[in-house]
């Protein structure tokens, strides 16, 4: 029905810069009428967390983002999509995970980074670990039963 | 045949190994014989996999429920529910 | 309940720079989780147009971004809002409108986001006219009717 | 009470100015009242005022409807639905 969308999927250490993510994605295109960014950031409203560790599963984590936007790319008419999700320490204040979805219409955009995001919280395989400003570790963030809640939002009824 | 076990996050600190390639005894033909069969490998095993329930599952990369079967599974990944994004 | 949440409205003839409004946003805070921009661009999928011509209603334009803004941040948990858009000659390709909502969480980010546009495009008094490459001018764009029922999701029962 | 009187768009295209002050005669009430009455006065209007159902109107920089009181009113602006975004 439509071009195949060719998603970019970055797991890596580094930072991320939103501009020039969405600029690889807009740049010398007309067709182009939305673009949604979702920069997911670590908090810390109690002052106590030195960094979050972020630990993932090489391959699988690269494997099933990629699984994701391929189902993103068939539910929404996307012209570009890139999600980026860092690993190893991160403090508090610094970016965590970013996708950018671009589409003709903003709608799409909207709901493809929104489905992202919730996919990814439920499906992607990282797993964080609080270090605490005094020395200890904090233990192993506990998965949201709202997060399963939210990702349950986009299922398709058996029929379709 | 082998087949290589990889544990992450609590999982891996309460195995207290990142990975390992171990050989299944006949009769474990699904993730939960998998996981029933570890529990009985020692200490850290069944503190790592007390709750089987909350405990999730790739084969070759790729989610699974505990029915799966696990036969011709060359890598079988063991997590918590995962905390990205 | 919340602190009042002070938001950032801007109408200019330049572009706008996305990261840099985010980092406005961000800078020294770890309070915040989420962060979700929309940016809108000017569309040319025929190859007829060479620009579209904004004009605006100097003044209200500015207020009444400000009352939606408001209005988003009394209805989500907001800890940061920027709203800027454009007026003048804008290219295909470039950009229009951009909108940064930052939340604790995600899902007050999005929807805030999303809401915002949905006003802007039913209530922000802006129009656009289109000028085509032959020279000619191209007419004003039509209000959408589809836009109309967007904005309309938002409507809170009367008896809230 | 001089009012001041604001066009955009193709509201303003068809008037064939942007902005004038007018002295608004008796018995011209509400919005509807405003509309109508421009309508008389000449072509441009009468082009521009046509569907008076499709002209959106504010009141002192704030959108109303077509039943609104226009009496105090320091800036009245007439346009066509919004297309900004």
């Amino acid at each position: 029905m439509s071009a195949v969308l060719v998603a970019t999927v970055r797991i890596q250490r580094p930072d991320f810069d939103v501009a020039a993510e969405i600029a690889a994605l807009t740049q010398g295109r007309v067709d182009i009428g939305a673009v949604v960014t979702f920069s997911g950031l670590c908090r810390d409203e109690q002052g106590a967390l030195s960094a979050l560790e972020l630990e993932h599963y090489p391959g699988m984590a690269e494997a099933e983002i990629g699984r994701i936007a391929t189902e993103a790319g068939e539910r929404w008419p996307l012209q570009g999509l890139t999600v980026i999700h860092r690993h190893g320490k991160i403090a508090p204040g610094e970016n965590i995970v970013l996708v950018v979805a671009a589409s003709a219409h903003r709608q799409a955009a909207f709901e493809a980074a929104d489905f992202l995001m919730d996919y990814l919280k439920s499906r992607a395989p990282f797993w964080k670990k609080e270090h605490r400003t005094d020395g200890s570790e904090g233990g192993w963030v506990e998965a949201k039963e709202t997060d399963t809640q939210a990702a349950r939002r986009w299922k398709r009824p058996p029929s379709e | 045949m082998t087949t290589r076990l990889i544990y992450f996050a609590w999982v891996r600190e309460r195995i207290g190994m990142p990975e390992e390639d171990v050989e299944l005894p006949a009769g474990i033909e699904t993730v939960a014989d998998l996981l029933r069969w570890l529990r009985s490998r020692g200490e850290g095993y069944e503190h790592a996999l007390q709750y089987p329930d909350v405990i999730r599952v790739a084969i070759n990369q790729e989610h699974v429920d505990h029915r799966e079967k696990i036969s011709g599974a060359r890598e079988i990944a063991l997590f918590p529910p995962m905390t990205g994004g």
